[in-house]
């Protein structure tokens, strides 16, 4: 497709030019090539309405390097996430809930763990293909762009490539640490 | 899982290409969390714990949206183990020792218009992925707030039942195994599905009498036989769905009698005597059953009886502040529970030590020690915005 | 169809049987013949959870004869309804919202009156076709019997007869007086 | 509204058959009510008075059941005025010479899975049914939050343009009118549709660029320009939806900038100049733009900004506590308008003395002056659970 090349040709300039100004990527291991997405729903993190009206025990990592509850909001990994946490939906921060399929087109944000100070790159696939979660609705936008840049913008349904686009919720998985780059 | 990266597999090597490898943004003695591999789907182990419940969210605000909630009620800090779906009135069967969980449901092409699809969807309880279908002929699936009694299993769960109305009443006869419908049995008058025997139903009828048919081995109708007079419509009306001890059917009625009708056979059999759930002062004007599940029996054969201190006609769907515990066979009520609250509907695992599970009327589920009734844990509003209906897994 | 006779002959006998306990009809004019439902949705009157959270203006009838609050779960008319109120979902009391379609097959309920004492014959038709209204959720069961008399039962879906079984709200009209019976 | 009594008409007619025409149960000097006449289904006026909105309901927790919410804002007591289905991530178009209501849909055979269908559905204002079908090819649509640039108009109202996200961006050129689609036009790097000229229109892109497309009569290229520059997305992003005043589209960037761009002629034209919404004290850090639909003109050409004062990088989403009235031509900020609470979408009516719309998180809608800036009144939340787009009907 003649249109999808210039497409990525456009997305390989504008990465190397969107992620430049604040950091460059650093893998650590196997990267999922191909899995990327940009999850959903927004609204006000101080609003959100249903599903967590009850107190909810947390769900910490059970690592010190790793703090925080991944059943709210404020988790660290969670800073440009956009829809239901997988962590209260079956899934977990990492993997999706039974009966999903996971996204293999991933958005990725950058978010800083207050333990070692680290900026990590957090992948926010989409669990797909069973009805909203409805639980733990979350959206945080830090370093969130507009639609015109699809790969910096969580307002996308990214259940796209899988067997249908309905969108159940959202994970948040360390693929990497970005370091702040010299220019 | 199958992934179809598409063309942003271009994209993610667009990724790929820019990065150089670099230092921690700061310096930390320890080395940074590791990357997580993905893609990553959780399953659940194919035989569901005793803890277990199969709760239907029936879903008011979208209704054609209903959802089957797998729910850990020992788990507080994730209760939710995953969503079936349940679209449109749907409703639910689980067969453990398959492995499966089948729905009943409606569709319709455009949503909410356009062409009607009814059809039973057999689900994986392990990976909660659909293994095969089998639609239903002739759009007339039985739509209402959601009764067990609609959908049953018969021939030791290598069949099912699904009740029919239109406002004609009938029974449709699947064969599970086979992926095929066998057939339709017309029951004017009659209404929800009771296994019976090995191969057979009963349903009650708008005349008070239960008729009871077995099935040939081609799923039509082998013989019947009816009793009369088994309920009193008027006066003393049944609940609809009844808790199970072994083979026999308990109903409690909306003023709290409770009537044993004896399922083993080919035909159901009342029990003779009587039964109730027993009074108690303080009810105004006084204690009646009350919400939607509002029986349920544990392995010693006790029935457990929501129940409410407003009873009055018209109060049997109002939910209920208590618990009586009774045994049916000696007449006896044997303890109360006070719920803290309203609940809607209740039920009883098979566990160990059996859990009296509570589901009230915000969503939120709460589990009682069904033995001595002091509050074990809550869950919240974790896992249905409706739950109306909790089926132990075990 | 032989099984359908056969209904339409038990629920004729068990219609008088039922009714006679309690009251007969009276007709007072033209009855929509054929047009009658059961709603839908038992949840507590107290306990209805979404929609109606925020306080609502009340929807007077303007007729002293027929008090109270039509947005009102407390209103004489629901005595036995069960679903949104479609006065709160662009519809009234007695009509459908815009979109739907008013389910022919009525199941009738008997509520009485406060302000002449009367007991009048209600018709609860579901409006169908379109999703759930979502507002003013309510359910009262006076009356009410168990699905084996679909005719005094308001668990039923009956958005029967219609092109959708999409069910969408319920109206009350009224159709006529009840009165004590002698026997 | 056709009517199939079925069977039923029977049972009717049982009902018919037992009754006695009887005194009233009590005496009582007035005639009893008289009897309703059924069916009767409402309908609404074909033209919307300038007052209506419709408002679209995202629906968190059923996304696939959104709908659209035609609400009369100056109706306290029953703002509702009925609901049109507005399936997974759908989008809307009204046009009010037509007296149509145009949905840009997703739908699956079996609710959640199953063969997929994109389609446009045309509704008729007055009674909300269906008027007819446009079956979209390549089941491409873009799904996303609701978006006004997703789903357009050109060719006055006779063509709809709807944006396709695969990830591979692309435009598909409908003739609203012939009932049928007249072909694609790729659109790698740029995002949304802004109607431009007569029969064209413009995208953002993802270097900073904006593009404009004639169109040929049979829906193919016939010319396009690009200006650079527009934007700096990673500085100054724009919101995604203008506010139009005339032919002019009004952006409004994360940080308070004003950037207007014509789009009269066959060309978007940038303005030249440079505005902001302006600056106050008492943000912490600082006042920005924040929540859904932030932005809304009225016939004036003034400009209503929905505006947070705990602006920081990200707070773009978070909904805002004021309103700030600006005359871009001008460069001025007029007013400030407080919302009493946290505001998550706005718009402003075109009626006589405009109305500012309010949606707040919690899915209440209140309506304030927009002139004087008073609260007018409040809808409550009677008509939407997650009102995230409000068009004006004029």
């Amino acid at each position: 497709m003649a249109g999808f090349d210039k497409l990525t040709e456009r997305f390989s300039r504008k990465l190397a030019q969107g992620t430049s100004r604040r950091s460059s990527l650093a893998w650590l291991g196997l990267v999922a090539t191909g899995d990327a997405t940009i999850p959903t729903l927004p609204i006000a993190r101080a609003a959100t309405p249903h599903g967590d009206g009850a107190a909810r025990p947390p769900i910490p990592s059970g690592s010190a390097q790793d703090p925080g509850d991944r059943a709210s909001c404020d988790y660290w990994r969670y800073c440009a996430i956009d829809g239901f946490l997988c962590s209260c939906c079956g899934g977990t921060v990492n993997s999706c809930p039974p009966g999903t399929e996971m996204s293999p087109i991933t958005w990725i944000g950058t978010c800083t763990n207050p333990a070692d100070g680290r900026a990590y790159v957090i992948s926010y696939n989409d669990c797909c293909g069973v009805t909203s979660c409805g639980q733990c609705l979350c959206n945080r936008n830090e370093g969130d762009r507009p639609q015109v840049r699809p790969q910096s913008n969580n307002d996308y349904n990214w259940c796209l490539g899988t067997e249908s686009s309905v969108y159940n919720c959202s994970v948040a998985a360390i693929i990497g640490v970005a370091v702040e780059d010299a220019g | 899982m199958r992934y179809r990266p598409m063309g942003m597999a271009l994209m993610a090597g667009t990724l790929l290409a820019a990065p150089a490898i670099a230092e921690p943004a700061r310096a930390d003695t320890a080395p940074p969390l590791a990357a997580e591999e993905l893609p990553s789907v959780q399953t659940l182990p194919a035989d569901y714990p005793a803890s277990w419940v199969l709760v239907h969210d029936f879903h008011f605000n979208s209704l054609m949206d209903g959802r089957i909630a797998i729910v850990d009620t020992t788990d507080q800090v994730r209760p939710l183990k995953g969503l079936v779906r349940a679209a449109q009135f749907a409703n639910m069967l689980h067969a453990p020792a398959k492995h499966e969980i089948y729905t009943s449901e409606t569709f319709y092409s455009r949503l909410t218009r356009g062409e009607r699809t009814d059809a039973i969807t057999i689900w994986d309880t392990a990976t909660l992925q659909p293994k095969g279908e089998i639609v239903l002929p002739g759009g007339k699936r039985q739509q209402s707030v959601t009764y067990s009694g609609t959908f049953q299993f018969t021939n030791n769960q290598h069949w099912a039942l699904v009740a029919n109305f239109t406002p004609a009443q009938s029974v449709t006869v699947v064969d599970l195994d086979g992926r095929k419908v066998l057939g339709e049995i017309d029951l004017p008058g009659c209404t929800h599905i009771y296994p019976t025997g090995t191969r057979g139903f009963s349903s009650l009828c708008a005349d008070g009498s239960i008729i009871s048919m077995t099935l040939a081995d081609d799923g039509t109708v082998a013989s019947s036989k009816v009793v009369e007079n088994v309920q009193d419509i008027d006066n003393h009306p049944l609940f609809g769905m009844p808790a199970m001890v072994g083979k026999t059917a308990w109903f409690v009625s909306y003023d709290g009698q409770l009537r044993g009708i004896d399922l083993s056979g080919e035909f159901a059999r009342p029990l003779p005597g009587t039964a109730s759930v027993g009074s108690a002062a303080g009810g105004a004007p006084e204690w009646r059953p009350g919400g939607w599940q509002v029986i349920a029996s544990d392995a010693q054969g006790l029935l457990y009886v929501l129940m409410s201190p407003n009873g009055r006609e018209g109060s049997h769907k109002d939910g209920g502040t208590e618990v009586w515990v009774v045994d049916p066979v000696a007449n006896k009520q044997l303890r109360r529970i006070d719920l803290g609250g309203v609940g809607f509907s209740i039920t009883v695992t098979h566990e160990a030590r059996p859990q009296l599970i509570v589901a009230r009327p915000d969503g939120r589920i709460d589990v009682f020690d069904a033995q001595d009734g002091t509050l074990v844990r809550q869950l919240g509003a974790t896992a249905a915005f409706n739950p109306i209906l909790l089926a132990p897994a075990q």
